[in-house]
């Protein structure tokens, strides 16, 4: 009988929805968890709203340095043949792939206890416990997805916007600024959306490197930790609600941008 | 072919070739004469885009040297050789509205914007697409952005007009109609103008001289006549076809359009009016050795000059005053005691001539 | 001058190649950080073979929990129309953007606090600071990412496979069984391994569900923290070396088998 | 058409409806019968594959029933419908071997090895694709594939076979040759089959029966005669053509095709034997009041019995036995001075005889 199809159909949608329903009470389970009121009592505490500012700080810069590195890079590997190229784009995906906390120790090493990490921190630059650490391990942490996600939308754009371009006056740099960078805006806004998404959420890299001071490395994650293991609750759900409304909105735009490039 | 030093060459390219795996080209020299428009005809994957992407100086050639109205520019950036190209998948900037588009040149060249508004009004409409200045390129048809892709190429006033396949994304009625635009654009600017084609049909009907290419190759160069009728190699012969194309001037009067060729005239059912192409195929020509009378309504006598076999089929020329070339299979031919110099009629129905 | 084309693609690889550098530095850093014969003698250490032990078979688990779940989701989000399809869609894509710290907190609320967790601890399934809770941890940031490749594959995939399969004698499931999945194998394998290896490497959420317990939840990302924060350098360049060989590995073989599936 | 209580019918459908959002299947009533070589004729999007599909079990239909031998199985699986289908794209399962995706069906149905091997290497040897058993289907061309995909249909014994667009991926040379073979096999086997087609010419050549569908609904059912003869609406008229289609039965001489057609004879250049189906384009055919002596091999003589203005041309019927349409221009009509009555010669070569 027909009503076998429908046995699939319901097993498997029935899964779906369980998965949902998971997702759902996990985020729940948070945002309702302490009343609505000590919840904003709680945002609106001095460490939260430090933990936010820090949060959305360290957060835009190292999204505009992975913008910043990704766009050349992308371009290069969309648009040149050059030497060892396979092996270039593996190492520069391998970030993807790697643990943000052996990435963050990584970082220690090289900052810590290098000379050339000396030579930077007498030159003011220090990055070991400092706000400076937590941008660098978001950037190391996300440069490999920012620039997955420019190169699939360079290459989904064809070279002879720019060829054209070139015949009507522009030298290669212009012609690229001109046609391939503006036609890439949906792939740009789409993945650096969930680059910032990503670098507010980034725990393991920026302990490692920047450590968990409260009110001095304290971005949300770092607050969420550091009040869970006090067991100060509140303030803990106050952190962890943020975030969650972050990736719900980030996600969306994320969605209605990447709809529009060839990344999926 | 002219001599290189007793014409204005606007395009000159020597021995240049250039590798890129998938397309390639080899030792490829080239005269192209001031006003001249000049076809580039062969089939896919013979070089011809690599070739006027050479010209246009997107890739510096491997070996050779390119010359552009008497000057070397094979080191010389795009933007600094007043070539402008149109491609076969129009390319328009689709963030920018059509005027942008049309304007984007002139804006690199630092023009003024009242002057930018006036050339782009200007070429907007002699090209009858200015109702569609606001509009961005992705809500048009392909004839409409074949068009701005032509202004946006010809408002810079450029030297030399590249054209990659422009006709071939599009259907057979806007092709024929932007066939004609193109001609009557070239006759109105004179600019020296490059058009690459894999049609034969649009290299006869549009060309001033064509190149032949196969593999990388320019492997003859001469007017559409020549090349046509005196093809060089086995290649071009069979690439051609062997086809009775003919110009000549045509009038219409009752839905019926009167082509003169050469003396002789030839009615066709396709309605046409001034320069034309025109072409029959072998195999829609009757020969008979008696008159004709029936419903064709081209008969013409004359002499048969050759005869073909090519296994099932012959093939004739027939010299009615223009040699036409008539299939027939191999048993009429016998039957009918052909040979050469025998005199025939040939007959063909005006729905069998193509004007184009 | 034609000279300036080769400006930007000089600038262009050289900030490829510069990136490359870094990331190489930041894991040769590590590798290279003890010697070769201490490295050995620290992966031969009880408690780094506890840890190498404890994440293979937590994240082995895990990956086969996301395929199991994500098989038929991913089925039933290429195949079916239903009523809120697109908003469980975005419920069941929230993980992705969801810091796992967050995800981490989520689970020790639903498992610590509420009867349903009580219920699960009194009938033997302990989550708080057990091994099970790194598995569910794993599995609650992965599962996305594992039903966003399998739905892409099923996509890439006519459904007429199955209709002819029915037509000669299979009923639905069947036919899904001997047709589609067995051509999903590309992207089950891209998929399975880089879920795996994104397993191996968690750390916030299993942190938060699980914590730090030396020699009892110490995978190789918690052995690295500990031994992080007690300075035991040894141990934790020997825990980052073998996570970095797995990431290396891993990516590799994603690659390979990615590059069949239309996930790029 | 037979009614519906005399005949064994093997597939009834009756008021079926089924909504699929892009395409949609409007209240399709048909009878098939038992052995029949049915043809579904459609342009693209008419419903034509949601109608088999539906009949195969694939969909539910929204309301209506379908009938497979006496036996109501609208609420039944696919699976044990008995029922075959082919699609156009082959969907040939490229994890298995040839010999894997033949075998498919029969494994399903718990088969003894020995005898899947067996009537395998029947079907095979049939088909002429033995040598192919061990290959995976990304290694086959478009010719092959098909007759794997007929072969793992045919193998498990369907009561019905339902044929996708079989032949429109196949390159012409191949079309011919495999449409001769599925006519071959269903004399061979006789499975009821209905073939899905946009090709009038492959529906007159192989339609025993033809249903011609537009927009969802069945509009005409009947013999191919009936339906190219006398359309019963404008829409059949516009799609078919008034085209000049006959059967008939050709013997090869000399490299030239004979086909009698009712008492006449046609000469072809196209070679083939055996049964065939001819087409002649109306423009293709010259009309004369005198006889024709010309290279036209093909000469009749007949009288006008229609004559329809197209406004341009002029569609005469000229029965010199068989009914030829004739296309001609008004000019040369008025000029030969035709009407309804007159007697006329009409010829055509043979290399416009078409045989399929």
């Amino acid at each position: 009988m027909l009503i076998k199809e429908s046995t699939l159909k319901i097993v498997t949608i029935s899964v779906t929805l369980l998965l949902a329903i998971f997702i759902l009470s996990l985020l729940s389970g948070i945002v309702t968890h302490t009343s609505l009121q000590s919840l904003l009592a709680s945002i609106a505490s001095k460490e939260i709203r430090f933990a936010i500012k820090l949060s959305l700080i360290t957060s835009v810069i190292s999204t505009l340095m992975c913008i910043a590195v990704a766009i050349p890079a992308a371009y290069a590997l969309a648009r040149y043949d050059f030497f060892g190229k396979t092996l270039i784009q593996t190492i520069v995906d391998l970030p993807l792939a790697l643990p943000p906390i052996v990435a963050g120790v990584g970082l220690l090493l090289i900052f810590g206890t290098t000379s050339f990490g000396a030579w930077l921190s007498s030159s003011g630059l220090k990055f070991v416990f400092t706000p400076y650490g937590i941008i660098i391990a978001q950037f190391t942490v996300n440069i490999s997805f920012m620039l997955l996600i420019m190169r699939s939308t360079f290459e989904g754009i064809s070279p002879r916007y720019e060829y054209v371009a070139q015949t009507l006056g522009c030298n290669p740099v212009q012609a690229f600024l001109q046609t391939t960078l503006p036609m890439s805006k949906n792939g740009l806004i789409a993945g650096g959306i969930i680059t910032w998404c990503k670098g507010i959420g980034e725990f393991g890299a920026a302990l490692m490197l920047a450590g968990a001071i409260r009110m001095r490395t304290e971005t949300l994650p770092i607050s969420l930790y550091l009040n869970m293991s006090c067991g100060d609750l509140d303030l803990a759900m106050a952190a962890a609600t943020i975030m969650i409304i972050i990736s719900v909105v980030s996600l969306y735009i994320f969605e209605l941008y990447a709809r529009h490039t060839q990344l999926y | 072919m002219p001599g290189i030093l007793n014409y204005t060459n606007m395009i000159r390219i020597e021995n240049v070739s250039k590798d890129l795996g998938e397309f390639k080209l080899n030792d490829a020299t080239l005269q192209i004469d001031e006003g001249e428009y000049f076809i580039i005809l062969g089939p896919t994957g013979a070089g011809k885009t690599i070739l006027i992407e050479t010209i246009a100086g997107i890739y510096r050639p491997d070996s050779g040297r390119v010359f552009l109205d008497k000057t070397d520019v094979t080191n010389v950036l795009p933007k600094d050789r007043q070539i402008s190209m149109v491609y076969q998948d129009y390319m328009l900037f689709p963030h920018l509205t059509v005027e942008g588009n049309i304007g984007f040149g002139l804006r690199q060249k630092k023009v003024d914007k009242s002057e930018i508004k006036a050339k782009t009004n200007e070429i907007t409409d002699l090209l009858g697409i200015s109702h569609l200045l606001g509009r961005y390129p992705g809500t048009l048809s392909g004839g409409e952005k074949q068009r701005i892709a032509i202004a946006r190429a010809v408002v810079t006033e450029p030297k030399v007009l590249l054209l990659d396949e422009p006709l071939s994304a599009l259907d057979s009625r806007t092709t024929e109609r932007l066939s004609a635009e193109l001609a009557r654009i070239h006759k109105l600017m004179g600019t020296t103008t490059i058009h690459v084609t894999h049609s034969f049909e649009e290299a006869f009907a549009l060309g001033d001289r064509i190149a032949v290419m196969c593999g990388g190759r320019i492997i003859q160069v001469g007017t559409p006549d020549e090349v046509f009728r005196r093809p060089n190699s086995k290649f071009i012969a069979d690439f051609v076809g062997v086809a009775n194309l003919f110009r000549g001037r045509s009038v219409v009067h009752d839905d019926i359009s009167e082509v003169r060729i050469d003396g002789i005239s030839v009615v066709s059912s396709t309605v046409a009016s001034g320069d034309v192409s025109v072409s029959i195929r072998p195999e829609d020509i009757l020969i008979s050795k008696r008159e004709i009378d029936s419903s064709a309504r081209n008969s013409f006598s004359g002499e048969i000059t050759e005869v073909k076999d090519m296994g099932g089929i012959v093939r004739t020329v027939v010299d009615v005053g223009l040699p036409f070339v008539v299939a027939l299979t191999k048993r009429s031919y016998e039957d009918l005691r052909l040979a050469p110099g025998t005199r025939v009629c040939i007959a063909f129905k005006a729905s069998g001539v193509h004007i184009f």
